[in-house]
Order: C-alpha cells, then structure tokens, then sequence
C-alpha cells in the first residue's frame, strides 16, 4: 500500500469484498436470529385483526406521539433532520446513484450535488448536536455507552469524509476517496453488530407492537 | 503547413446548423465585465480578466465575443508580432488580442479602462524617443 | 422445600425470550424518548427509571445468550454477566418504578413494546427471589387465602347480605346456566361495596341473568403484577373452574385493570387453551346494554367532571369508546384531560405498585403527574372504572389535599338507573 | 566572448532591448508571461519588474526511459514556442532530441553547462529511472541513476516533466519490470517540480520555466509537488460539462444522443474528478481543444499510477467485483449460518422451558 491509488484499489476490491460479505451475512443471521425465535400463540379471543393494525404502526411511528414531542421536541427534530439528511446523501447524490446503478442495476433521479451539499453540511452539523444532546441530556448520558459513541462515529464519519472529498479537502483525491469508501466500509462492518441494526429490525419491531395492540383492539 | 486553428471545427447541434451551443460560461464573464464597468465609472478602477484561464466549452469564446463585439476604436499594435486591440460595443471594455512573430495567439484578455494600458505611449519609450529624436536633430553631439 | 435462585431466574428470562423481545433489543437506540412518556422519570427526573433502562438484565441475557455476536463477546470477556446484585439493584426499578401502564410502548420511535418486556422480565426476577415483599404477601395471600387482601367468601357473603337489605334486591349466587358470572376485586369488596349494588340494580333493570360463584369470586390476580405465570395460572384457573362449572357464556371483569389483563388477554394463554366462555369488562356490557336500550337513565349529573382511563383497561385493554358513550348518558360537563384515552397517564399505582409498601412514598411523587393534569382541568368529580386507580387516587388526592370525589362508572349509570315503577 | 558563451551574464530585459524590442513590447511579452505562468493580470507589473532583471538561466534537460512524448509535447508549445523558450527565456544547453551535437562533443556540452553554471542550473528531467538493472537504460554508456545523481549536483533545482518523471509514469506500471521510479525518489537535496501529464500540457511546462526565470525560484506547489497554479484545481471542477453532471445528465456510450449532446463522461469512466490538471481551461494545441472536449473522458494522465487504476472506461469508485453475484453467495451463505444460530437460539428457549421449575409461593423468597 504505497501510494494513495493502491489504497484505492484496495478499499474498492478487497476492502468492499469483505465489508459486503460481513454486512449481508451479518444482517441475515441478525435478522433471522430474531425472526426464528417466533412467538407463542395466542388463545385470548381478539378484538381486532393484527395484520392491518401492525402495518400501520409500522407506518404511524414514523411521526411522533404529541407529546413526546413536546417533551424532547429536540431528540424527535434533530433525529427526522439528520435521518433524512443521512439518506438525501446516500441516496440523492449522483456518483452515489451511479454506483448502485453501476453494481446491481438500480437507478433513479438524483438531485444537484450542490444542494446535497447543503443537505450533507446541515446533517453533520446536526449529528454533531445530536452528539452534544447525548453528552449533555441525563436520560441519554446515563443509557449511553461506549457502543452508542462507536455507532455515532461510524456514522458521521462518512458523512464528513464525503464532505471533505467533494470539497477536495483531502489530498490527493484517491485518499479522499479512498478514505470515503473506507469509512462506508467501517459502517457496513459494524452495522450487524450493533444498535445500527434499528434500521432493519425496526420494522418487526414496529409490527409486533402494532399487531400486539392491534390484537387488543388498540391501534399503537 | 496548415496550422490546427485553421481547421474548421464545427460544433454539431441538433438542428445541425452552424449556431454555436451555449456551454453558459459566457453570461458570467458579462456579468463580471460590467461589475468592471461600473467600479471603473466609480472609482476608476482597472479590470483585467485572463480569457484563457477561462474553463469555456466549445463556443463559449466565440459567444462571448459575439456578444461583445467591435466598437468604434482598433488599434493595431506591431511588437514582438502583432496585436489587435479594439473597443467593443461597449466603451470601457476592450478586447486585447496578442500574437506573436509567427501570429500564434499568446495572450486574450479583456481589459475595463479607458484606453488600454499597453497603448499608451510607455515613459521609458518616450525617454528612448527623446534621446533618439535628439540624435536626429543633432547628428553631431553626441559620440 | 424449594427456593429461589438466581439460576431459575436465568432459566426464567431464557424461557421468555422470543421474536418480539429480540426484535426490540435488536432496535433500541437509547433515544431516551420512551423516559418522557414515563410517570416515574418525568416526576423524578431520575435517568434510572427510562422505561427501556428497567430491562437491562434481560436486555444482557438477549444479547449474551441469543445473539451470535453477542456470544462471541462473551466468551471474549467483553459482556457484562446477569449478577445477583444486578438484578437487587434493578428490583426496585422494575418493581417500584413501573406499573406496567405502557405508555412508553406507544411512544417508542422504533416500536419497541417495553411494557410487554418488563411484563416478561419480571418472570425472571421473580423465579430469581427478587421481587418486593409486599407483592409476595399478596401473591401468597391470594394462593391460599382466595384474595391479595384476604378477603374470604364468608366476608363477601356478609356485604352481600348488607347489600340485599338495602337494596331490597337478590344478588345470584352460584345460580348455573345464567349469562354471566360476575367477579369483584377485594377492593370492590372492602371499600366500594356500591359497585355490587350497582351491579345488582342495571342486571335487574336490563334482565340480564348473571350470578357470583362462591368458588372464586375473586378477579384480581397476583401473579400478573409479581410477574409469575405460574401463580396466575393457578388464579386464573380457579375462575375457569368456575365458570365452566356454573356453565355461564360470559365472565364479566369488574371495575379493575389488571384482573381484566388477566382474565381477558392473558388467562387463555396461561392455561393453554381458549376459553368456552367470553370474558367482558363490565364498561363493554354496559355500554352493549346502553346501544340495545337495555340500560335507561334519566337525568343528567351537571357538575364538571372527568375520566381517569385505567390503563390495563384502555390502552392495553382496548376498552376505548364504551366509557365515553356511558358517560355522555349521565354527564353533561364532561371533559377530557390532555393526554387522555390510549395516551392517559397512569395513576402510578397499577402494576403491583399499590401493592408494594416501600414503593408508596415514590407512587405518591409520581401522582404529581396526574394532579397536574386534574389541576389543567378544574374538575368537581373524578370518574373511573377501576378500583386500584380509584383507591391510588384518592390516596393522591389526600396526600396533595385535592378535594375531589373519585366515583366509580358502573355506580354512577346506577344512580341516574332509571326507576322500574312496576314493582 | 565571456559574454557570448555566458548568456546569463546579461539580464532579459537588457538583451531583450539590444534587440530593438519596445517597452511595449516587453509588457506584451510580460502579459503574454503571466497569463502562461496562470498569474492574474494584476501580477503583469511585478513579472515585468521581475523579468527585467531576470538572467536566462541554463537548462539541462535528460531523457531516461520515456517515449519523447513530453519533448513533442513542447516542441508544440505556442505560447511561447519552443524557439521564443529557448531564445528568449532559457539556455538549453543540453538536450538529447533538440541539440545539434551529439555523442562526447553532447557530453561535454552537459560537462560545460555544469561547470558554468555550478549552482544555479536547472535539470529537467523526462522519463523513468530504472533501479532494477541500470543496464536497462544508459546515455553514452552512463546509466540513467548516475546520470541523474551527477548532473542534479550542482543544480538549484529539477523538473521533473512528465508522469515518468514525477511518478514514474508508464514504466512503473504494474507490474513495472524496470524497477522504474521517480526522479522525487532518487533526488532529495534539492527542489523537484513535478509537472505530470502524459504529456504534459505544453504552456504548463514552459510556465514553470518562465516562473523560475521570471522570480528565481518555484511555483508553490501541491502535495504531489506539483505547481498550484496549474494543478489547484480538479479537471472536473473547471470541466465545461460539469453542469450535465449536477443535472445527473451523462452520455451512456460514445455515440449515444447523450454524447452528442455534450453531457457528462462520467459512467464512460471520466476520471475528471480524481485529476489534477490545466488542461479545462489551457486546453491543447493552440487551445484548439482538449480530452473532454472531444469527447473522451479525462484518463487521469497526470495522476499517479493512472495506469492502474482499474480500467479507462470505469468509474473510479466503483467495486471491481461482481457484487450481485458475491451478495448473491454471501445471502445464501447468512441464510444458512443465520439458521443454524435460529435453531440454536430455538433450542435455547425451549431447554429454558423444559428446565422450568414451577414457581409457586413456597419459593418467593431466596434463601441465603
């Protein structure tokens, strides 16, 4: 590894080799680690059918219970901001679409680099504040430990370092990229390991929840 | 033998005629010529802007000259190979157009000023003329 | 004679483990919003009482014992063990500090169930012998005396007596092949002997033919709030003996939260089979009563009131349009709190934690929660339709010196009942 | 006679006004200077300043393992030509390809210019140093190193032209047979201007000329060593067509309607935006044109090891492998282990139930 191309091309070859095989093995035995557990069944008479109270928890969590919004109206904004942000980046930057497109054949229209830009700036600045809001709020300081931070890290850290090579602020650029990639890389190996596993799992979860309920007549 | 700028490039375009396309890098540096313009009505200020460190798509020279144009004033310049200087629709703005000896261009650039520097008569020149023109009057004084 | 250990506790929390608890570990981002939808943090402020914080031991056995990774980690020295001291420590949060109302479970952002999991993780400290005194004298009480407040059928044959002289009405007993089988808690029982008069007199008015079993009478269970399926099952069987021995079609839950949990949606499961009855909560007859024109009153009570929601009957009993229907007959000024309905905060003492004594000073700190709700309202009265709230409250009510008269639902339709004249 | 073999004795302003040139003309010649040095005009009066007392220096130039692409290269500079360069900026004292002289009388030619100049010369250098085998590439019997190593001696300082030169280029491609290197690898005690490109932009080599002649010293440059004011910026943030690339408008193949509408290059594999260079706005051949704008994407010439980045005609950050099929492996692979741990987990729970000890109120409590 003695020039930043030869990083490259490894972060790009071997690198995403491994890092594709641990996140998708990684996810699948996650997932049906979970799913395979099942559930006992349910002899109380229901109320209300689960399916259709499931699937719309899994759609009405999406927006925030009154009021917890207005008790941690900053947790609730600061998480749309940059969830929303985080996927703009990821999925609405051409060289972003280009690449799915260009390894399984999917594309869609992106929006202009520069806006995603401005997107990319507002979701690190927000990460950032999340970060504070972790140190500083009692309830998020005390439940928060090592593995919290380590999944903030891996998850600002592409955003920053794909700011810093559309801004050419690494040189040379291969390391930006490179750097980029890596980063991307880091997440996918630490995704099924960690809480980050949310954005698979929170569907099941959001679907018992709601069929759970629903089974009782409640609409969660 | 024929030179490369001698060959005929044709933009193609859709309607294949010979209009230019539009890169847009054109309306900017009109943009920037009359920001020129007004700081040189304001407060005299002399502009020059390097048209060939310019990142035009082909067309954009050809535009933005189009769209400058040749006003009342050339002047032709012969040092170190000729030069075209001319005001373009829009006095204040000149074009300054260098060739050199074997008339390849070195040098185009638009400067905002009321005469372009290079067209005034340089002192050192004047000091030169002086010493030349007395030579010619007076043959005999000096060795 | 055999005891608890914190093996069985293990074995207990291993046991619990399925597809929805593991999918809501597997989803938990410690966001800390589910804190602000608990009584016990918002009142205390206190960051130990964070709704998902309670489930740290079982959270520990999901990750150690369920989780691939989690197992390497462990074998790696990385993980923290389930300890005694861990779960003594956690004792008092899953105890004292929750009622199991699961208001958090209807905030979580990822949809986490939480309520569902402290149900579950108690199963685990109980088998471990990490549960509150209180809770296990009232666990014992109702195995072998019949009720958490040991009440026995000769005390219940007493107000029965009582009731019937002052009504002038029968009350069934033990009648078979009648419609319902009524039950009461203990506390209907000691302190609000009106509900079985109240009862008695809508039954009559609407011709319902219903009946008590002498057998088990009892609709409170222990075992739901100390969290062992064990001892519920045990209770729960004895109303099913009885129901099936009185071939009734319906068993009717009282005015209680957590007797209605256990008999409606958790009994089936306990003894493994559906049941050849329906169970009702009282407020779903009544208000079947109310739409077939069974049930008639007459006038209207015109005083500012509202309605406390028990949350076991509510939001996770799904009893959500039946009291406001009843109420609307008989109450002109009637007006909901802020968060009310599947959103209505808990009186803090559901759950087993009226039942736990160390827990009372901290169950009348969180009731601030609900006086400030009452306080946003300005209301004479305050109806509910649960027994253990309504005794929570009023206990609320004197520790912030509120006057305000805590009534029952089902006693109040009886009041404005309307008179039958033909007798 | 000193004079005459000694050309920096006499600075560019005096010769230029020995032959009749005006002040006039020197500023034109000035102008044209700092618009090929990329300095803005403001900076015309200081390189007039500068260059009227500046002295041509000598130029030595060596060629090691290269294709002469970057002498072609210059021989087509037109701004200044490679005549004006040699007569009006520098003394190219030695130079294989150009120099009339050859074999011991070229040499010695080397030798004189050296000996003169000890100190104050400038090498350029085009083409790889092979450090496999020196006998791989040898001048008059002296191999590329010691030639290097001898003549950077007594230099102020070297440019490096050329991708061999600066990064080894071509010869250092995998899996570089030569053992070729860079001339930054072997000189380390005294300044080295990489000016890559393959070739390099002609104006951009004679720029870095005319700097050094104009202020005696180098340009600032890049952490490749390369002058910032040619290689600052990306080929894809001064390329013409990167508005099609904001608008996600790209051409998919070299003769498609996008093509020839002008759109961006990048799925054809433009690596524009991984390169440094001038070439967007100095363009090539009389700034007739340039990659992009004829229609291919930017190769990345002037980039190290551009010939191993993994294809022309990919996109820098694509994965090489075939990520379907692999995911397709690795799925399978997650649904069998992801089974197996389901079934263990399964097992678990229900040894945990088979294990159950009825908890009844006898054993509440824990003994101690």
């Amino acid at each position: 590894m003695s020039t930043s191309v030869d990083f490259l091309l490894w972060v790009r070859g071997p690198g995403f080799d491994i890092a594709l095989v641990v996140f998708l093995i990684g996810i699948v035995i996650r997932l049906l680690e979970v799913l395979i557990l099942g559930r006992k069944p349910d002899f109380a008479e229901p109320r209300g059918a689960e399916l259709g109270a499931g699937l719309r928890t899994l759609v009405t969590r999406t927006l925030p219970e009154q009021g917890s919004f207005r008790r941690s109206p900053f947790t609730v904004v600061g998480g749309y901001i940059w969830h929303i942000g985080f996927f703009i980046s990821l999925f609405l930057f051409i060289p972003h679409i280009e690449l799915i497109n260009a390894t399984i054949g999917l594309s869609w229209p992106g929006i202009a680099s520069n806006l995603v830009d401005a997107v990319a700036a507002v979701t690190i600045v927000t990460l950032v504040a999340m970060l504070f809001s972790r140190m500083s709020h009692p309830v998020k300081r005390y439940l928060s430990g090592p593995e919290d931070y380590l999944t903030w890290l891996v998850t600002i850290l592409p955003m920053i370092t794909g700011y810093l090579a559309y801004h050419r602020m690494i040189d040379p650029y291969p390391l930006a990229l490179g750097l980029h990639i890596l980063s991307v890389e880091i997440l996918m190996v630490v995704f099924p390991f960690t809480k980050l596993m949310h954005a698979f799992t929170f569907f099941i979860a959001r679907w018992y929840n709601g069929a759970m309920a629903g089974r009782r007549g409640v609409q969660s | 033998m024929q030179k490369l700028q001698d060959i005929a490039v044709r933009v193609e375009t859709k309607e294949g005629s010979d209009s230019t396309i539009d890169h847009s890098n054109a309306i900017p540096v009109m943009h920037e010529v009359l920001h020129a313009l007004k700081r040189l009505k304001e407060r005299g200020d002399v502009t020059s802007i390097d048209l060939n460190s310019m990142p035009f798509g082909p067309g954009d020279e050809e535009t933005l000259l189009s769209y400058l144009g040749c006003g009342e004033v050339t002047i032709e310049l012969q040092s170190l190979g000729k030069s075209r200087i001319c005001e373009t629709f829009y006095p204040g703005v000149w074009l300054v157009d260098h060739y050199n000896a074997t008339g390849d261009r070195i040098a185009l650039s638009i400067e905002i000023n009321r005469v372009p520097e290079i067209v005034r008569s340089q002192p050192e020149d004047i000091s030169d003329a002086i010493i030349r023109l007395e030579q010619q009057l007076n043959p005999d004084s000096t060795a | 004679m055999s005891e608890a250990t914190l093996e069985r506790g293990m074995n207990a929390f291993r046991e619990q483990m399925d597809a929805p608890i593991a999918s809501f570990f597997s989803s938990c981002v410690n966001c800390g919003m589910c804190a602000e939808a608990c009584l016990f943090y918002t009142e205390t402020g206190d960051p130990r009482y964070t709704p998902i914080n309670k489930l740290e031991p079982l959270r520990r056995v999901w990750e150690q014992e369920y989780t691939l990774w989690g197992k390497v980690k462990s074998v790696l020295g990385l993980s923290q063990p389930v300890t005694d001291e861990l779960l003594e420590e956690w004792e008092s949060l899953i105890y004292d500090g929750c009622t199991l109302c699961g208001r958090c479970s209807m905030v979580c952002p990822v949809g986490n169930d939480i309520s569902y999991m402290i149900r579950h993780a108690r199963e685990g400290f109980v088998a471990a012998g990490y549960s509150p005194e209180g809770m296990k004298g009232a666990s014992r009480r109702a195995v072998t005396i019949g009720s958490p407040m040991g009440v026995k059928y000769p005390a219940l044959a007493a107000q029965i007596k009582h009731v019937e002289a002052d009504s002038g009405l029968q009350i069934p007993v033990d009648v078979e092949g009648v419609d319902y089988m009524a039950l009461l808690s203990s506390m209907e029982i000691m302190n609000f002997p009106e509900y079985l008069e109240a009862l008695a007199r809508i039954f009559k008015q609407a011709g319902v033919t219903w009946t008590i079993s002498s057998e088990a009478f009892e609709a409170t269970n222990a075992g739901i709030q100390i969290g062992s399926s064990d001892i519920a099952r045990e209770l729960v069987n004895r109303v099913v003996v009885a129901a099936e021995k009185l071939k009734v079609k319906y068993v009717i839950s009282p005015e209680c939260g957590h007797a209605y949990t256990a008999i409606r949606w958790e009994g089936p499961n306990l003894i493994g089979r559906p049941y050849s009855f329906k169970v009702v909560h009282i407020l779903e007859l009544l208000d079947e009563l109310r739409a077939s024109g069974r049930l008639k009153t007459e006038g209207m009570d015109e005083t500012r009131l509202t309605f406390h929601d028990p949350c076991q009957i509510v939001r996770k009993g799904g009893v959500l349009e039946p009291p406001r229907n009843l109420l609307k007959m008989v109450a002109s000024e009637f007006v909901d709190m802020h968060d009310a309905r599947e959103m209505n905060w808990c009186c803090g003492g559901g759950g087993g934690v009226s039942a736990n004594e160390r827990a009372e000073e901290l169950r009348l700190k969180v009731f601030k929660r609900k006086k400030t709700q009452l306080d946003e309202l300005n209301v004479e009265t305050l109806v509910t339709a649960c027994a253990n709230c309504r005794l929570v409250i009023e206990e609320g009510l004197e520790e912030y010196r509120m006057e305000i008269p805590v009534v029952g639902l089902t006693e109040m339709l009886a009041e404005h009942l309307v008179e039958d004249k033909s007798e | 006679m000193a004079e005459e073999r000694n050309p920096m004795a006499k600075t560019l302003g005096e010769s230029l006004r020995q032959s009749g040139v005006s002040r006039r003309g020197f500023l034109k010649f000035c102008s044209a200077t700092a618009s090929m040095m990329a300095l803005p005009p403001t900076m015309v009066s200081a390189v007039a300043e500068s260059l009227e007392k500046a002295k041509r220096p000598s130029v030595i130039w060596l060629s090691f393992q290269e294709c002469t692409g970057c002498t072609e290269s210059l021989t087509r500079s037109h701004s200044p030509t490679v005549e004006n360069l040699i007569f009006d900026y520098v003394s190219l004292d030695y130079h294989h390809t150009l120099q009339v002289a050859s074999g011991s009388a070229a040499e010695a030619a080397r030798e004189a210019a050296m000996h003169d100049n000890e100190g104050k010369y400038l090498v350029v250098v085009d083409g790889s140093i092979p450090l496999g085998n020196p006998g791989f590439s040898t001048i008059a019997g002296i191999s590329n190193l010691q030639m290097l190593e001898e003549t950077v001696a007594g230099a102020a300082a070297v440019v490096a032209v050329g991708s061999c030169a600066a990064f080894g280029g071509l010869p250092h491609a995998k899996p570089n047979p030569t053992g070729a290197v860079s001339v930054s690898e072997i000189v380390k005690d005294k300044p080295v201007v990489n000016v890559s490109g393959c070739p390099p932009i002609p104006t951009v080599i004679t720029g870095v000329l005319a700097h050094f002649l104009t202020f005696g010293s180098l340009p600032e440059l890049d952490s490749l060593g390369r002058p910032m004011v040619f290689f600052g910026k990306s080929i894809h943030d001064r390329c013409y067509r990167r508005p099609f690339y904001d608008k996600g408008l790209f051409a998919e193949t070299f003769d498609d309607e996008g093509a020839r509408k002008g759109w961006c290059l990048f799925r054809l594999g433009c690596k524009g935006p991984m390169t440094y260079n001038a070439c967007a706005t100095t363009k090539w051949n009389q700034g007739a044109s340039w990659p992009v704008e004829s229609g291919h994407g930017c190769l990345g010439c002037s980039e190290p090891d551009f010939w191993d980045t993994g294809g022309f005609y990919n996109a820098l950050s694509i994965p090489d492998s075939d990520v379907i099929r692999n995911a397709a492996y690795v799925v399978g692979a997650g649904v069998a282990l992801g089974a197996a741990a389901g079934a263990l987990n399964r097992r678990k729970q229900s040894k945990a139930a088979s294990k159950h000890e009825t908890v009844t109120i006898d054993d509440l409590d824990k003994k101690s």
